[in-house]
């Protein structure tokens, strides 16, 4: 039990042990828990610096026990895991600051950050899961304790939203369920391992292994917001905004988008894939997916809807990008997970600050926001250049590897796709800047409130500057060592060398 | 020192019964709290035991096997004994809290309980046919009593229906029994077994099995036979139902099941198998349908017991006529799944209690507003709920995915179906209820607030039955544990 | 090579730090006076530049390389001299309402120009292009009228189709070049299979901005609405993007594509004139302007189809078309400044005022001992039809002659418009300071400028006297045309 | 019509059923017991410390049983009794005064007390025992009782439990003591198994009668309510 | 076919009959009488195979023994529940009653035990 085999398990604990401390607390011990949450989420951070480090360094961080007889319990940290792990620690901790400005006086706030940071440690348990099984039981946790944050206001539309959400998801887990065990019953217990088991596998398991592969996506495309299996997405935005956004923009998403991540690579591995035909058949619905969702959004009224459909063509990027079999194709997906992680997170927080502060939930209401709340403002601004891929943001990194990658492959139709869908993007973003700072205000805000100097309060504030200063970072520093996009070319440097 | 543990483990329920009979409640009560510590530590002083060195037989009497009577203990029973010595520790804590002391009839609670937990420890150990069958109407008869105490005109309906029902099986077990003692001559089910495997099997013994078999499915409530079970398990007090949903009518499966694996081989048949296991399918399916249409919340929790007892009953197809590894996974799962269902569903019984005594009404959507001001059974519930449904990482999901594997193994891909849809049907009626509960539509705090330790008891097993998808290894380890029979006498 | 580095980097630094100063609305009024001072970096990094200039930023985005070489020096003069007379201007013109929003985009759209000048790399020259135009819709909403809206509405959707065009030439040609550097792009797309794909959505893509005819449906709409010192930059120096986006991608140089050749000259044709013949349509100074712009930008491209048909010459052809855009730069930055100047109450003073405000509009049109006139004799040589070897090179000399007569047309079309509605009235200081030096400078200055070191040289002020009456005559011609129309147009009112 | 079927379908059912038994029956007849468990008793019987061979399994070779069944029946007499809520079983308008009644009590009431103590000991050799004996005095007690005879010891007091309970708790003793003292639970040294079953036999007896007597007395007469769990009120 | 047989299938006719009636009648008490037959009927069974071989064997007839006391339990422990139930609900089978609730019927003339 060395040091580098409890790594993983405390950072798993960090957030377990403090959402159970939370649920203890006293709804009126407000500083306590204040300040237990930022411990935690400052203490998760450094921990997955230090993995983020070893890995770099090459340790190997691991820590398995079996836990049923068949199948065992194993956490790992790779590559691959750090990637995802470091974005939610990093989102966790701003969205906490977030979420405590957020909920300043509303009620049961105890039952919120508990199941919050739940959530936070199931996403933390994706992402080091070492093997199918393990990636499970945390993919089930994370919808059990995402549950009751949609449902936080009780509203009839929230209790509404929820049972739709809980239907989708947990069909969703039980088909997935069907697949690994059916996998597992097929294969054994598949460690995940760079470069894949199937490689040279005999043709006779193709026929049952692509039925699996279909199922296994089928289950993680609930979670991914894939088209036939969206619905849930959009109605979930009756959520708080912290909710909506570390839930929609991080943790729930991409575990989805992960999972096939770590399916498509380290389980079938991507040879396999391609040779079972099974890349051509995703890359298809991922990119009907991207236009899909993005002309929903054109034809949203409120404005989280309207994000919410955005996230749903965003996190098809990432598929897309895995179906595009080239080093480069592929590096542009994963780097995408983590760009579309910040990007989107800036987002919602503005989304949230303006429903917080002026009471604005539908576009047409954000005339002139720009003026009363300039901050958020240059914040959405950013993040929706980000997002349609305006050089030099995080998006252009993204969109430009991918489209290399895609030209590298031959598969041309994903740049006709990557270009309309930045059209579409800008058509339904830039109206809504337009509205922020070209559109005069013309009728009082519906409930506005006063945080005397500053637009609205310093912890609602700061959350979505720091974000998009990442953002801007992300993209201009794309080359720097540590950067989203030189850490997922080691990534596939270590997936190509197998 | 395993002498002093057999003879402790018979003796304490039985005299802690008689002395609570002469005493009343409230003295009964902190009798019962000493009688349950010491049951608790024989038990695992058993378990350990076992863990240890392997099971054993124990001569009552003295006597050798086919004259007297001997018990059979192996991993699988002293795991129950185990199980049952933490449910009913539970549940009489938690009774001797909730239940009104001031009520004349309840001095009869404490007789009755402690006549339960000897009539089960006698079943988990039972080696014998006829003294299985005196456990189980012990085991009848005290849950009878303790379903009709103190109950008003449906109270005891549903005790009549439910003795009614009892008595028939136990006859047609009896019946059973009478063949079977016709046939070979010895009544211990080791002997049997052992004739059975060396002389030749006349063919027509296998109805005595169907019979055996039939009576103790009615009394464990399976599909067609479930009639009687909502009615008793709903109505009786929360402890009470408790009991009965976790540990009562395990008893008579466990008896089922150890018939099924002794005699099944020889007597029962792939057709048989396949009729069970279908059974056990479509009360999954029907019972958690039910359950997500009743009105009141105890019914909710019954009707989904009738659900959960419909996949204990997957073990008969899944360990007739598969290899022996395979056989021994299903009933790993089939273990799992009973442990962590005794768990939940005390748990859920216990916090369903603390829920109608807060908002003084039976119904669900009477629940509105709770999980503002009572989050904590509310919580206990939701997290006996995930342990019914078997997502990860609670014991349900362990079990769920052993007997996935093991119906994959074994080529029954079919039961993929039941176990999947069963675990998300029970998904939807355990939400109804929280939706119920989420539903906020008053500031003001009109509950009874129940007191704090009645709360954390339903949250003590509803954690336990979580804990147990992480600890399933050990737990397993010991129940498959080789048997050496004939080992200290 | 060293010390030339910061100066870079700052030359586009300053206008994007500059954006910090619109956090306090106290600096706002400072804010208005430095945005004169945001483009002197840029001045002097086109002034003192060695050819060898450069700034490797490897971190930046794919790797960045920033630096500036002969054609890029003149665009880098063009662009700074005007944002910094534009500046001066500004000051004057602006009103407070809005102020800080109006100076940030101005900022962001001076500073995405200047660095798409010195972008050597892909990455970075498109992410400045997007900035410029991104930032210049700010501009044109400025006034934030109905009209205005609409206009900046098909601007930004032309604009964005644009981008995305350009965005899909630039993937498939770096990735065929394998490098982020925009100088090994010709010679990849030059051997690309799926060449004719490749240019088309370049050309298509900065013909957007540079005002194609069909594409440029935005450039009339953006200019009348757009506040007038932005409207001035936006036709002086943010069209020529576009221009120096064909030269600095297209493959030049590499291989000779008669058939394109043909092609650009058939749409330089009709852009040149079908431009002045709108623009003769149009009642609003600022919209004949506009389509001026339009119909120079046409015989620029008539020069870039030369240079592509016949690859031996595009070196010379570069330096021409370099001469003719800082020319027609600052002659249009000074026009569209006097739009907005009023004419002083006395007699002789609005004798001058006409007198100056006309000289620039004749040196567009080729009056001799102008900037215009260089241009033209520079154009007129460089595109004999004996040097250059496809089918509709015979037809260049008499489409240049009939581009001069449209601009006179329209000059005097401009005047006669600026008539109609001037106002007379006294001019703040800024506006006369920001109108004066960019006269001067066009017809001044330019004789100063470093000239593109291609040009070959010549005592320019004699070969204008031998050649006056060629430059003469469409003038006239024009003159006469200009007074039969508007003795109609007196009679019949 | 309904009822027809239903009765139709029930006789079809039970006639299968006895087919079937019938069928097992005859097929386990055929072929001989391969245990002869009454030889195998008849060398133990000696050591069992009681001659009559069914008195010897009962209450030695399967005493567990018995032990277990003294509980059912205890079980019964504890859910008799927690039915009545009255304060006395001992209902006064049950009372009848028929003197004809009275004075055949005075005949009967003795002979089959003396009845119950021979079928007591007959137990150890001949049929008889405990539970022969109990029902007897259970009879002689309802006899009484209809007599109107007070028997006070029947109210739900201290007595009537202990009463109720003294048979089992003896046993109980019994077995534990084997236990306490080395051997197996319920295994009688050999010297004291006879002496030790006659003790277990008497005691159990008078329980026996009192749990059929409380059962026959418990009247449900009925005054407080008590709602249904989670009931109003 | 020795007499013991006898006994035997006179068992298996008295279960069939009996379960005949333990699941058709709807009375209570009568059906309680009709479990008590098929109980008697099992014993008899058992008691009548276990002889086949000739002498009687001690053995099923403790057993028998044992079982005909659990069944007296039983019945008893049926006939208190059924007794109390009719004083509550007034109700002699186990149908649910209409009304919710049912106030107990008046009792009738010839009801033993106290007028209520």
């Amino acid at each position: 039990m060395t040091l580098s085999t409890l790594m993983p398990v405390f950072a798993l604990l960090t957030s377990l042990l403090a959402s159970v401390v939370i649920f203890a607390l006293p709804e009126r011990g407000y500083r306590l828990r204040t300040v237990i949450n930022l411990a935690a989420a400052g203490l998760k951070i450094v921990l997955v610096g230090v993995m983020i480090w070893g890995v770099a360094q090459g340790r190997e961080y691991e820590f398995a026990f079996n836990m049923v007889p068949s199948a065992e319990f194993v956490l790992r940290a790779d590559a691959l895991s750090m990637l995802f792990a470091g974005l939610s620690a990093l989102l966790w901790l701003l969205t906490t600051i977030y979420a405590v400005g957020y909920l300043e006086d509303s009620p049961n706030r105890s039952r919120f950050f508990g199941f919050f940071s739940l959530c936070v440690a199931s996403t933390m348990g994706i992402a080091l899961a070492g093997n199918l099984f393990t990636f499970f039981l945390f993919y089930e946790m994370l919808t059990l304790s995402t549950y009751p944050l949609v449902v936080h206001r009780g509203t009839p539309k929230a209790l509404r939203a929820g049972r739709n959400y809980l239907v989708y998801t947990l069909t969703g887990g039980a088909v997935l369920l069907l697949a690994i065990a059916w996998l597992h019953g097929l294969v054994g217990d598949l460690r995940f391992q760079e470069g894949g088991h199937f490689a040279g596998v005999d043709p006779s398991l193709h026929g049952p292994l692509t039925i699996i592969f279909v199922l296994l996506i089928t289950g993680l495309g609930v979670k991914a917001a894939l088209v036939p299996l969206h619905g849930w997405l959009p109605q979930a935005m009756v959520a708080p905004a912290p909710v909506s956004a570390l839930l929609h923009a991080v943790a729930v998403v991409k575990a989805g988008a992960f999972g096939i991540i770590r399916v498509v690579f380290e389980v079938y591995g991507l040879e396999a894939a391609e040779a079972m035909g099974l890349l051509t058949g995703l890359a298809l619905v991922a990119a009907f997916t991207i236009i899909y969702g993005s002309t929903r959004a054109l034809y949203q009224i409120d404005l989280k809807r309207r994000l919410a459909f955005s996230t749903i063509s965003q996190v098809a990027y990432i598929v897309l990008g895995l179906c595009l079999f080239g080093p480069l194709g592929v590096t542009g997906g994963l780097v995408h997970l983590v760009h579309q992680g910040i990007m989107k997170i800036t987002l919602f927080f503005c989304a949230g600050n303006y429903a917080e502060t002026l009471g604005v939930h539908r576009i047409d209401e954000l005339d002139g926001a720009g003026k009363r709340m300039p901050g958020t403002s240059v914040a959405f601004t950013l993040g929706a250049f980000g997002m349609i891929g305006a050089p030099p943001l995080a998006g252009f990194i993204t969109k430009w590897t991918m489209g290399s990658g895609a030209l590298a492959v031959g598969m041309d139709w994903v740049v006709a796709v990557l270009v309309l869908s930045s059209l579409l993007n800008a058509a339904y973003f830039l109206p809504i800047v337009h509205r922020l700072w070209f559109a005069e205000q013309h009728q009082a805000w519906p409930h506005e409130r006063r945080w005397g100097r500053l637009e609205t309060s310093a912890w609602l504030l700061w959350p979505p500057l720091i974000t998009a200063v990442l953002m801007v970072l992300a993209g201009i520093l794309a080359n720097v060592p540590f950067s989203p996009l030189s850490w997922v070319e080691l990534i596939v440097a270590r997936e190509a060398a197998l | 020192m395993t002498l002093g543990l057999m003879a402790g483990l018979l003796f304490t329920p039985l005299a802690w019964a008689v002395l609570t009979l002469l005493v009343d409640f409230r003295k009964g009560r902190v009798v019962t709290w000493l009688g349950m510590a010491v049951q608790m530590l024989v038990s695992l002083g058993l378990w350990a035991v076992v863990a240890s060195d392997g099971g054993f037989l124990y001569l009552l009497g003295g006597w050798q096997a086919p004259l007297g009577i001997e018990l059979r203990v192996d991993g699988l029973a002293v795991t129950f004994v185990l199980l049952t010595a933490v449910v009913a520790a539970a549940c009489g804590w938690h009774a001797s809290i909730y239940l009104d002391p001031d009520k004349a009839w309840h001095r009869y609670f404490w007789p009755l309980f402690w006549f339960l937990w000897a009539g089960l420890n006698a079943v988990w150990l039972g080696g014998d046919l006829f003294n299985l069958y005196v456990g189980l109407e012990l085991i009848s008869l005290a849950a009878v009593g303790l379903v009709a105490l103190g109950g008003q005109a449906d109270a005891l309906r549903a005790a009549i229906r439910y003795l009614m029902a009892a008595l028939l099986g136990s006859l047609a077990y009896l019946l059973g029994v009478a063949l079977i003692y016709g046939q070979f001559g010895t009544l211990s089910l080791a002997g049997v077994t052992a004739l059975l495997n060396s002389a030749e099997v006349p063919a027509g013994l296998s109805f005595a099995l169907v019979l055996m078999l039939l009576g103790l499915a009615l009394k464990t409530a399976l599909f067609p036979m479930h009639g009687w079970l909502p009615p008793a398990h709903g109505i009786a007090k929360s402890p009470v139902s408790a009991l009965l949903s976790a540990l009562v009518v395990k008893a008579s499966f466990y008896i089922a099941a150890r018939l099924w694996l002794d005699l099944g081989g020889h007597l029962g048949s792939y057709a048989l198998a396949q009729l069970i296991g279908a059974l056990g399918g479509i009360a999954v399916i029907w019972g958690s349908w039910l359950a997500f249409r009743q009105v009141k919340l105890k019914q909710v929790v019954a009707y989904s017991s009738v659900a959960q007892i419909g996949y204990l009953f997957l073990l008969f197809p899944l360990t007739w006529g598969v290899s022996d590894a395979i056989s021994l996974q299903a009933q790993q799962g089939i273990t799992l799944q009973v442990i962590s269902h005794a768990l939940a569903k005390a748990a859920m019984f216990l916090s369903a209690g603390n829920l109608i005594m807060s908002v003084g009404s039976n119904r669900v959507d009477a629940l509105a507003g709770v999980s503002r001001f009572l989050p904590f059974s509310l919580f206990s519930f939701g997290l006996a709920g995930v342990s019914l449904m078997g997502l990860p990482p609670t014991g349900g999901f362990a079990a769920k995915w052993l007997l996935l594997q093991a119906s994959l193994a074994s080529g029954q891909w079919w039961w993929l179906g039941v176990l999947l849809a069963g675990g998300l049907l029970s998904a939807a009626y355990v939400f109804r209820v929280y939706q119920a509960s989420f539903i906020d539509d008053t500031d003001i705090d009109h509950f009874f607030h129940p007191s704090r330790s009645l709360e954390v008891i339903p949250m003590i097993l509803a954690l336990l039955s979580l804990g147990l998808g992480l600890m399933a290894e050990p737990v397993l380890s010991v129940m498959s544990l080789p048997f050496e029979a004939g080992r200290g006498q | 090579m060293f010390a030339s580095a910061p100066f870079v980097l700052l030359a586009v630094l300053l206008p994007l730090v500059s954006v910090l100063l619109a956090l306090r609305t106290s600096w706002q009024q400072a804010y208005r006076y430095c945005l004169p001072i945001l483009p002197m970096p840029a001045l002097l990094v086109g002034l003192l530049a060695g050819s060898d200039w450069g700034l490797e930023l490897p971190g930046l985005l794919l790797g960045g390389l920033w630096g500036v070489d002969e054609l890029r020096r003149v665009f880098l003069l063009l662009t700074a001299a005007l944002w910094l007379t534009c500046g001066v201007f500004a000051i004057g013109y602006l009103k407070d309402h809005n102020l800080r929003r109006f100076c940030v985009f101005w900022a962001l759209t001076l500073a995405g120009n200047l660095g798409l000048v010195m972008a050597q790399d892909v990455a970075s020259f498109y992410s400045f292009f997007a900035l410029m135009t991104f930032a210049g819709y700010g501009l044109v909403v400025h006034e934030g009228t109905e009209q205005a809206n609409r206009a900046g509405r098909v601007y930004l959707a032309m604009a964005v189709v644009g981008e995305m065009a350009i965005l899909a030439g630039l993937l498939m040609a770096v990735q065929l070049a394998g490098s982020g550097l925009l100088m090994d792009l010709p010679a990849a797309i030059a051997v690309a299979d799926r060449r004719w794909l490749i240019m088309l959505l370049l050309l298509a893509g900065f013909g957007v901005k540079a005002g194609l005819p069909l594409l440029h449906f935005w450039l009339p709409l953006a200019h009348p609405v757009a506040p007038t010192p932005a409207s001035a930059v936006l036709s002086g120096a943010m069209i020529k993007a576009g221009l120096l986006g064909w030269l600095v991608t297209l493959p030049f140089g590499e291989v000779s594509l008669p058939a394109w050749g043909d092609a650009l000259v058939m749409v330089g044709a009709v852009g040149a004139l079908g431009g002045a013949a709108l623009g003769l349509l149009q009642a609003r100074p600022k919209a004949v302007l506009a389509y001026s712009s339009i119909s120079q930008m046409g015989l620029m491209t008539l020069m870039v189809a030369a240079a592509l048909a016949s690859s031996e010459h595009s070196v010379v052809i570069f330096a021409v078309v370099a001469l003719y855009v800082l020319h027609h730069g600052l002659a249009k930055g000074s026009l569209f400044l006097s739009t907005a100047m009023a004419l002083p109450p006395g007699r002789w003073q609005r004798w001058a005022m006409w007198l100056f405000i006309a000289l620039p509009g004749l040196a567009l049109a080729g009056l001799p001992f102008t900037s215009g006139a260089m241009a033209k004799l520079a154009m007129k040589d460089v595109l004999k039809p004996s040097g250059l070897g496809f089918t509709l090179a015979a037809y260049l000399p008499a489409l240049m002659t009939a581009g001069a007569i449209a601009t006179m047309l329209l000059i005097w079309r401009f005047l006669w418009a600026f008539g109609a509605d001037a106002r007379t009235g006294t001019n703040s200081p800024g506006l006369w300071l920001g109108w004066a030096s960019a006269t001067v400078s066009s017809l001044l200055l330019f004789w100063w400028l470093p000239l593109p070191p291609g040009l070959p040289v010549k005592p320019w002020f004699a070969v204008m006297q031998a050649q006056a009456w060629s430059l003469l005559w469409p003038v006239l011609v024009a003159t006469l045309l200009a007074g039969v129309a508007w003795q109609i147009a007196q009679r019949r009112k | 019509m309904m009822r027809f079927l239903g009765v139709a379908i029930m006789v079809a059912i039970c006639l299968a059923f006895a087919g079937g038994l019938a069928l097992t029956v005859w097929q386990i007849a055929g072929t001989p017991a391969p245990v002869n468990l009454p030889h195998l008793l008849a060398e133990n019987l000696d050591a069992s410390g009681v001659d009559h061979p069914i008195t010897a399994v009962l209450l030695n070779f399967r005493s567990y049983d018995t032990l277990l069944e003294i509980g059912v029946l205890v079980i019964a007499g504890i859910a008799g009794i927690s039915m009545a809520k009255t304060t006395s079983l001992e209902d006064p308008d049950l009372r009848t005064s028929d003197s004809l009644l009275y004075a055949l009590q005075r005949w009967f009431v003795p002979l089959m007390l003396v009845l119950a103590g021979y079928l007591l000991w007959a137990g150890s050799d001949r049929p008889g025992g405990a539970f022969q004996a109990g029902a007897v005095l259970a009879a002689s007690g309802v006899m009484m009782r209809l007599g109107g005879i007070p028997m006070d010891f029947l109210r739900p007091g201290m007595l009537l439990r202990f009463g109720l309970a003294l048979g089992f708790s003896v046993f109980l003793l019994v077995a534990v003591a084997s236990a306490l003292a080395g051997s197996a639970f319920l295994a009688y040294p050999e010297a004291f198994a006879k002496p030790l079953i006659l003790i277990i036999e008497v005691v159990l007896t008078f329980s026996i009668a009192m749990v059929l007597l409380a059962l026959f007395v418990s009247a449900p007469v009925n005054r407080t309510e008590e709602p249904e769990e989670g009931e109003a009120g | 076919m020795t007499p013991s047989l006898l006994y035997a299938f006179a068992g298996v006719a008295l279960c069939s009959i009996g379960l005949f009636g333990f699941v058709r009648i709807r009375h209570l008490l009568r059906k309680l009488m009709a479990f008590n037959l098929i109980g008697s009927g099992v014993f008899l069974l058992m008691v009548g195979l276990a002889q086949r071989g000739g002498q009687p064997d001690p053995v099923p007839q403790a057993l028998v023994l044992t079982g005909i006391v659990v069944a007296i339990a039983a019945t008893a422990l049926a006939v208190v529940l059924i007794r109390r139930y009719y004083h509550l609900s007034g109700q002699t089978t186990l149908a649910e009653p209409r009304a919710k609730r049912a106030k107990p019927p008046a009792p009738t003339a010839n009801r033993e035990g106290s007028p209520e």
